[in-house]
């Protein structure tokens, strides 16, 4: 088992660590779901809080009732669940990655770090592919990608689960930020053209939120 | 924001309990967010589903009927509905003659309805589709998710509909719609912005003496804002764009559509300035529809559709229809 | 406040010359201000005419057709119309059966048409005249100009329409209308004050948080003023208005009304409150009608009307209608 | 001739001196326009100055037109073309008020004070029977019998017509003033019940403005 920096032995990737991401992110999206609104109101349609809040209360509730015994199950099972209770553009694309990301973990009781991250960045590619979209037009891809390369590269340097999703953090914070000057090429916010610049993009302002939940439930042992 | 409901977590399932209170010839499924005919399905006949987010009543709820859509799939206020619905919905009106998804083009729209036609297409139901993209307001471009779909919608379901209703099967219907979508284009100004339930306050701010010119149906700002104009100009801005960009060489459909806010006595009196623009730009007019259709919950403002029309499209038009927002001939 | 209007001066003759554009099969005089069907005087039939002021449309332009009014005198806004487009009507649908005034209680409308009527009869037109006073909200006592006529003007416009349309003389005509405004029953409220294109404001002002309840339909405040309340309080309360005083004691039809302003997704959501609310209190519906009828302008709100009905106003209701607003069966 | 305290002469109450109150009266109702909506919309629907204008342009426009040689028939001519173009409670009841004091000046090419004020007393009188209303009520009738009745009782104590209807003008707008503390009992305001105590009654207020007229008439010469 690899360690952190800190000292901070890295979790097992298994159901459990799934589960507590889960959590986590239900509760951040519950948190933040205002201010997802907000954001979407400015250059959308101001329903992505409440669309994810729903999505993730449905998705955690179905988990708590079913015994999903691997972590690609239990993705598989969010990104489902999302599909059929988020709706608008969010919940494809959210609903996909998830479970592209779970198929890809196939069936083992735990997985590495590693697996988890070529996982995640199938699942990402599977949003581009499907959102006929790439990173700079103004999506929650600014986050993912920046994110899911963040933790190859410190994967690859070394890093072990902790840093390198604490490293995914911060790109996604990053990734999310930059999308302030863009100008919309995808989603409703390319309807506004030129207007849609200076306001940040609702989807990857919530992607980074599920981001930062991976980091915490590493933390969280 | 004041609104008339109880709380917004239960705005449309309240609404669709109210619909099913005032109309029995729809069922309607409350839970699983379904609005059927009641005799669906029907023999042989090819059904068609559509939704999309509420908010845009009478559409497509109010659509679902003899002559139109054989089902609606209402969504949250301004979003897509999911996937389940709408194959729960093609396997309720499926004869076996096949189904044809009518899709307004957003993104959210596109993808679950693409969803829902794989998980139809696996439970054995014949699927075709048509997405509407009638806004003018938006370039069809690489740098935008295409043009979104609003006024048009009612004339693809009304006589894609009234096809269906004749019995013809599902290549020429999802043919015929395809092709009155690509003879529709539409034009929306915004007077005020929306309020929705989940924000309780309106959308986006629109200071006193000005109005947004190319809006879309979701509350989001319209292309360009500028100062306060009259029903005149209104109407010669969005008769030029649609007009200009539609080219019609023949007699048209005028659908001139309330965004939910504007007086009914306004919107009569801005259906004698598109009028007078489609006159004076030597547009002869066949039919005209004027009243709220594709909504923007309480939005002021509205929206100017042109449809091309032939001889067939104008037969299908006056043909029997019985919905709960458009009806006549039974 | 922002209108879709050329200016305050000419926005009854614009929304008339736009209903003439859509609607071929009325006549509308626009000098005159007149909306007559097309196929008037019809042989044998007693003529029905209504009117008042303009902003609650589609009442009663939208009225005019088959089935129900033979012609509609609006006046400008919120402002009875004068005497000489009453008798000017009358002359227009008179046959020789007589004719029928449809009249909203107030002074103004009353004045005027008691006027025209003496200018008809002197021109050997018959007139009768039934004065409708739905709205329970205004006691009808020596210290009030009378309840005023609200959304009973729909219910006896389309059942003595249709009792005229089925040749049945004025007299009888009369009698059922009379019949029918004494079953009917209205209660309004208001979550925001309309504005006038005269004033080009709000007519009052309600402060965020308070909503008023028993208002008329001229942008008049309510009889009261109270803290916002859910749908459902709200259906309560003027379903309890009304049914005390109707004590219905057999099946009725009920007008879910909206004021102009709110949603159609609300108003349907109200439905389901009312149609809770008439269930809990026994009083069995046998039809429903939801939708923007008898309006005021933008104002957000509605109202709940309640009609007495038997076996002969049920068949009445169903048989062919045919006009802008209302139509089913033909 | 009779002649003022003031030592002006009286006018002839002839056709001349009933188009100059039309005259003065147009534009009175005019300039005050938006001040009677304004009071309307408190207790009633806003339209009572947009009628009044109306009206009175169509009156003026109307008599220009026509030659009228008696203050009867002019008087007789504003009162039909009101009730043709006010439309409103206001059209029918200032239509009948004029028209039948129109009718009771009869025929004569000039009448006396008396004589208009006999008329205007059979006029108010109708409105009153037209309107079911009474003094008190809360309508035009609270400024148009006050300013009756104190012509009748100037013309009574020896005053002519410049001082008779001086003191009808001052009466009508007491009057008016004083609609404010009563609960309406007729029109549109008796709706409001209690809530239409405290606001000044449209209709005294622009009953008040043409009794000004007739006064402001008969000094203009
Ligand atoms: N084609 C796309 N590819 C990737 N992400 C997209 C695409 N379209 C939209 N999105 C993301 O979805 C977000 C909006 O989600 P949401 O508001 O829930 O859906 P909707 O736009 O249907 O209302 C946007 O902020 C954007 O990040
Ligand atoms: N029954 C009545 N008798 C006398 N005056 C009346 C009566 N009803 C209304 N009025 C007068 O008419 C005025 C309102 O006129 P207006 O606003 O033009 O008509 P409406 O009330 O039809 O809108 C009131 O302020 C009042 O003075
Ligand atoms: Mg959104
Ligand atoms: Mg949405
Ligand atoms: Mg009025
Ligand atoms: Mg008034």
């Amino acid at each position: 088992m690899n360690t952190s920096a800190s000292g901070t032995p890295d979790p097992a990737i298994d159901s459990a660590f799934v589960r507590r991401w889960l959590s986590l992110a239900t509760s951040a999206i519950e948190h933040k779901s205002s201010w997802l609104t907000e954001l979407d109101s400015a250059i959308g349609d101001a329903d992505h809080g409440t669309n994810m809040q729903r999505g993730f209360a449905a998705a955690s509730a179905a988990v708590e009732r079913e015994p999903s015994n691997t972590p690609g199950e239990v993705l598989t099972h969010v990104g489902r669940q999302l599909i059929s209770s988020v709706g608008g553009a969010a919940g494809p694309l959210y609903g996909t990655l998830l479970r592209r990301a779970g198929k890809a973990l196939g069936d083992q009781p735990a997985v590495t770090p590693e697996e988890l991250c070529v996982a995640l960045r199938s699942g990402v590619d599977s949003v581009a592919q499907l959102g006929r979209s790439e990173r700079g037009d103004k999506t929650m891809l600014d986050s993912l990608y920046p994110a899911v390369e963040a933790m190859e590269f410190a994967l690859s340097s070394g890093s072990g689960l902790l840093a390198a999703l604490a490293a995914a953090r911060t790109a996604a914070d990053e990734g999310a930020a930059a999308t302030v000057p863009i100008l919309a090429r995808r989603g409703r916010a390319s309807y506004l053209g030129e207007r849609s610049i200076g306001h940040q993009d609702p989807g990857a302002t919530s992607a980074a939120l599920l981001i930062a939940a991976f980091a915490e439930a590493a933390e969280a042992v | 924001m004041k609104m008339l409901i109880n709380v917004p977590e239960t705005v449309v399932a309240d609404g669709l309990r109210g619909l099913a209170a005032a109309h029995p010839e729809l069922t309607v499924d409350v839970e699983n967010r379904l609005v059927v005919r009641r005799d669906a399905p029907v023999e042989g006949k090819v059904g068609l589903v559509s939704g999309g987010g509420s908010g845009h009543e009478p559409l497509h709820a109010g659509f679902v009927g003899r002559g139109m859509l054989d089902a609606a799939c209402p969504g949250e206020v301004f979003t897509s509905p999911v996937p389940d619905q709408m194959a729960r919905a093609a396997a309720a009106v499926d004869s076996g003659a096949g189904v044809l998804f009518v899709i307004k083009n957003y993104t959210g729209d596109v993808l679950n309805f693409d969803m829902a036609a794989e998980l139809a297409e696996d439970e054995g139901v014949q699927v075709a589709k048509v997405i509407v993209n009638d806004d003018v307001a938006v370039t069809d471009s690489l740098y935008t998710a295409g043009r979104r779909g609003t006024g048009g919608t009612l004339f693809v379901e009304r006589l894609a509909g009234a096809a269906a209703e004749e019995g013809a099967p599902l290549d020429r219907v999802a043919t015929l719609a395809h092709r009155v979508n690509d003879g529709c284009r539409s034009f929306g100004v915004a007077l005020s912005a929306c309020s929705t339930p989940a924000k309780g306050g309106p959308t986006f701010e629109l200071p006193p003496g000005q109005l947004e010119l190319g809006i879309g149906i979701h509350g989001e700002p319209g292309r360009e804002r500028r100062a306060m104009m009259t029903s005149g100009e209104i109407a010669d801005a969005a008769v030029d764009a649609v007009v200009t960009d539609l080219r019609p060489d023949g007699p048209v459909f005028v659908l001139v559509n309330g965004m939910g806010g504007t007086p009914l006595l306004e919107l009569y009196g801005f259906n004698a300035e598109v009028q007078r623009a489609l006159g004076e730009r030597g547009v002869p007019v066949v039919r005209t529809l004027v009243g709220n259709y594709v909504t923007s919950l309480d939005m002021a403002g509205a929206s100017v559709t042109v449809c091309r029309a032939d001889d067939e499209l104008l037969r299908l038009w006056d043909s029997p229809v019985r919905t709960a927002a458009l009806r006549w001939g039974c």
